[in-house]
């Protein structure tokens, strides 16, 4: 095992695959240095700011046998591109009848918490979820981004990689050997037998913090990374309610029709996970407001440590 | 005329086929028998034709809304076309694309688009594929006047050009996007002088002159192939039907107007100068015509004899494995 | 009282409110005769097809003291347009801290039916629920879009108003006189005691029309449209749910991260209504797919009378 | 030269307000007492300055992500835009925007703005509102080179140049989006040519030149005042400062063009001038500096004492009442 940042573990997942398959290219608006020195400008390319172009060029080329990578940096910036992603990324596959295949990383940034404000604070991952025809990675850890990404610059379809910007200089390990991590089978970060805290990117931190903390006064609490959005590890998801009787999802983005609710319509409308709850599901998101500048603002909206406790202490 | 006989008649016989082939699915939508919309090719025949008679079989297209002709000819096997529009799982896309959404990967078709302007980007990608593969292919995307005015017509144009692309931008002007004239809708009234101002090659054309598309396109798609980057050609058309055969949006323009434009029909000023150069007769242009209508007739048989898909197919195809 | 179309009750409203404010401009792609005639083209607008610029110009006159409409017609074009909406529409109240008022009404068609493939096919109001800033009505019936569309028209947000295109041709009645329906206020379109049916659009007919046959049965049915999803009535929704212990939302949309998810949540998050649950809350969505162009497929994909219905039964 | 001297005055403590304006803001960023980030205007102050001396106070502009210069030049108040940067409640939006997001609708800010060219169809809508309300309003929409790249360029030239709107399209071409030159990423690298491609009269000017600026400004908002529709100008300039106050992203353009483009600092260069006729004398300039510092100490000091915002108060604006 080596210990790097979550950064350099997404820098050398994209090396590694770039080093795989020749017919792999890069398309940022800003320059990618680590990538144009080992493969060269042509695969590493910096476009103008024109996103939408961007995402469609990486269409156009997965649709002509190449796989694209499309970084569109943080994820307020993919509004303006967002006819590429939900009418023809998501779509294209299925209205050709599956003809060919479009193997597309589309990476953006996302989260809040350093003060940039609305225009460039946002976790906007539920917004894709419901636009059928895109996989969706939303690592969390040093190990999951390196696996995670491999896997989906292998995959055959469109996949976003929603990456968050305060977890770039996290530091964890990564095997010396080539490693994927299958997309769909969520992660279980702490077992526990009281209650699953089902913890989306950033949160997945909180809420192990939280457990620790809890774990000291004897609450036992289950943490469950899904790792990847679309495919939902369901299964996991529901087993673990089903053991403990009590859900708590932790979510940074806005609440309403978030990961979270999904989450907890999936445990809520299975009628033996249903029949095993013993208090009603909670969710701990990010409040329904656009994202304020000034700190005291901004740390309100964001879920935190003391949110996400006061959640668990209401259901036991 | 640089043209051989035989490629003269072969474009002949595509531009009927295309002719009947949106007649025939006109018909069969107003019968009811073809669902959603069809959008008619009618009157630009000579624009495909004359454009894809240049292309060799791995060149790429990408298409529009109005996709029919492009992709006839491209070499689109319209038994698998009609298929799809009556909604059958021989079609195309097994009936997940219909009229709108029809490609054919093994030929080089990455597909029509019902979204105004986005096949321009996803050309601008293939056109990158073709230039990293080096292998002397082109690209050509075909839009309309109307998509002149979406933002990813700049995008496109701008980022083909600074990466020198090989990439035809080719604008089938027939001068409406639905009721819209683009004397307003684009201003200036001038398309070429925007492709110019992003610094690539133009060409403006008369779209109905077979012998004008096919001599400009030669040329056009010479330089391109040969690292010339992109080039940006006008054809200057009209559609004859409403902007669909369907009468939710009525047809605003001038009724003398589209009465003139018939006048210039593509296929009649084409069998015009065949028969005057005896390239072809009367006797071979009856021929051609009934062999071309009898393809349609098989087309639309084996459409309707086809399958309609099983309910539970809509489930397949989301993702590929 | 007048029974008109819900295409002639949506020309109503804005005919009346135009009437009332000289200072109400509307933009579209195609010409709105009967606004033209009434009012001339400087206030009824062609636009080129730029959707973008069309959303973008009616947040600078609603930003200019004006009010605006934009009509994107279908809600698949409007991902052309997502980061005027999403971007700026809905966040420039709250970055300004409130200094101006933004009043605009932004309309798009929804919804399947009439085998117009993936990218002419979608009921995307989720994906704009999980922006804050964006008040949402989703008017079902000709009543209801009138009165809903003059109340956005006098409202100082940017509102969206989701309309599906099969209901264009519903006949029903209107008052006389001038009427709204204020944002956030349910209608219970059928009183019933068993089951609580949310519906949701077009799925309030289907709904009423399941609950009809149930009713025969003896199974009674109380069916809420919200009308609004932004402001969402919740207290109506689980005030049913308490009396009926029993949840079915009907939503054309797909599933993953639906309003229906949103709704299913905010009922069993809330622990007097998940204490009188009397079984497991069911969703009965569109599928998770692109809509597909053939019939037989498209009916599929989309919730009919039949699958209500088997929802109910298992719920019973 | 048309000015008269108080306006040259005037111009001249307006730049040096935005320069030492914006110095500040950046130590401050640097000392941590500045959330977020900062993206400074230094170099770029005759532009904003020359423009908006030629705007009347109802008329508007919309500004960009480097918009501090722009607010000043309108008019704003340097306390409130201060005390915004620092997050406080008594900031232009009581905290909510920052840096990228200060407007202030009693003088026609229609807000700067985060995402790159999404103000030039704000801007439009404001000049549709001007037009409409026929009180000889313009409106001005400052936005970078890098702008011009994104689809909303051209929609909105597009759009204000059929409605021949009443919007001068201020383009200032620092020459580079962030790293990337616009030589590289403009096909052609002439933005004018693009707007005269939309059928919109043009100019282009030296941007660090206050005269230049001033009086070309000066006959383009004439033209545009008295309905001769939208304008577009070319401001050249240079920014000095690396893309923002925070090393996050490196400064990769040559050391010797920026060493180069200080020299041609816009504000030495009117005092050079001012000198040279008298206008000014050193003791005066001394005094303005003076007065300007003390200004900006002042602003800083009530960004300092002012209270942050309570946390309770992100609940609020979301929606108006
Ligand atoms: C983004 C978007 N906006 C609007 C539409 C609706 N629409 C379909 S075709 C069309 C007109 C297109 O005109 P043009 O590009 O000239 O093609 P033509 O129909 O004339 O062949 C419009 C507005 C759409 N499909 N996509
Ligand atoms: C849509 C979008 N893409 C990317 C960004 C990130 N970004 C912020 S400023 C900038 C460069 C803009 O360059 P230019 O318009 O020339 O303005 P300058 O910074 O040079 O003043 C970029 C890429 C953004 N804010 N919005
Ligand atoms: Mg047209
Ligand atoms: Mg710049």
């Amino acid at each position: 095992m080596r210990t790097i940042s979550y950064a350099q573990a997404a820098a050398e997942a994209l090396q590694e695959e770039f080093r795989r398959n020749a017919k792999t290219v890069y398309l940022a608006t800003d320059a990618q240095q680590n990538l144009i020195n080992e493969f060269g400008a042509e695969r590493a390319r910096v476009t103008p700011i024109s996103e939408s172009v961007l995402v469609g060029s990486a269409i156009g080329l997965a649709g002509s046998g190449y796989r694209a990578v499309a970084d569109l940096r943080m994820a307020t910036f993919g509004f303006v591109a967002m006819d590429q992603m939900v009418n023809q990324a998501a779509k294209i596959t299925y209205m050709f009848g599956g003809q060919s295949t479009f193997p597309i990383l589309i990476r953006m940034t996302i989260g809040a918490g350093t003060s940039l404000a609305a225009q460039h604070s946002i976790c906007p991952y539920a917004m894709y979820m419901n636009v059928p025809g895109l996989k969706i990675i939303l690592p969390a850890t040093v190990y999951d981004i390196k696996g995670l990404l491999k896997t989906a610059l292998r995959d055959n379809n469109p996949v976003i990689s929603f990456e968050h910007s305060l977890l770039g200089g996290l530091s964890g390990e990564v095997p010396e050997e080539d490693y994927t991590i299958p997309l769909g089978v969520a992660a279980i970060k702490r077992e526990g037998k009281d209650v699953t805290m089902v913890a989306l990117s950033r949160m997945v931190h909180e809420a192990l913090a939280v457990a620790e903390e809890l774990a000291k006064e004897g609450i036992s609490v289950e943490v469950i990374d899904p790792r990847t959005l679309v495919p939902l590890d369901k299964q996991a998801i529901r087993k673990s309610v089903v053991k403990t009787g009590r859900l708590v999802v932790v979510d940074e983005a806005c609440q309403t029709c978030s990961a979270a609710a999904e989450i907890i319509s999936l445990v809520t409308e299975d009628d033996k996970t249903f029949n095993k709850l013993k208090s009603p599901p909670k969710r701990v998101c990010g409040r329904d407001t656009p994202v304020p500048y000034s700190p005291p603002m901004e740390h309100y909206v964001i879920p935190d440590k003391k949110k996400i406790k006061d959640a668990i202490r209401q259901l036991l | 005329m640089s043209i051989d006989n035989e490629s003269l008649i072969q474009m002949y016989r595509t531009m009927l086929t295309i002719r009947r082939f949106d007649e025939r699915a006109s018909q069969d939508f107003k019968k009811g028998l073809v669902p959603g919309l069809v959008h008619s090719y009618n009157g630009q025949e000579a624009i495909a034709t004359g454009v894809c008679a240049n292309l060799r079989k791995d060149d790429r297209i990408v298409s529009n809304h109005r996709g029919h002709g492009h992709l006839i000819a491209k070499g689109a096997d319209i038994k698998r076309m009609m298929a799809e529009i009556y909604g059958k799982k021989t079609g195309y896309c097994k009936g997940k694309g219909g009229s709108m959404h029809i490609a054919d990967f093994s030929i080089g078709i990455l597909g029509a688009n019902g979204i105004v302007a986005a096949g321009l980007p996803i050309a601008t990608g293939a056109a990158l594929a073709a230039h990293l593969e080096g292998k002397g292919r082109i690209v050509v995307v075909f839009f309309g006047d109307g998509a002149c005015q979406e933002g990813e017509f700049q995008e496109s144009l701008n980022l083909a050009s600074i990466w020198k692309l090989p990439l035809i931008f080719a604008c089938e002007n027939n001068q409406y996007g639905v009721n819209t004239p683009y004397t307003y809708a684009i201003a200036g009234g001038d398309i070429p002088k925007r492709a110019a101002a992003y610094d690539m090659p133009t060409k403006s054309v008369d779209g109905n002159d077979l012998f004008a598309v096919y001599e400009t396109t030669k040329e056009v798609a010479e330089k391109v192939r040969t690292g010339g980057g992109p080039y940006f050609v006008e054809y200057k058309t009209y559609r004859w039907s409403s902007h669909f055969e369907a009468d939710t949006i009525p047809d605003l323009r001038p009724k003398e107007e589209i009465a003139s434009w018939k006048k210039q029909c593509p296929i009649l000023r084409l069998q015009k100068k065949l028969l005057e150069t005896g390239i072809l007769t009367e006797p071979m242009i009856n021929d051609i015509e009934k062999q071309v209508m009898a393809n349609i007739e098989q087309a639309a048989d084996y459409a309707a004899a086809s399958p309609l898909p099983e309910p539970e197919d809509a489930m397949a195809d989301v993702f590929s494995a």
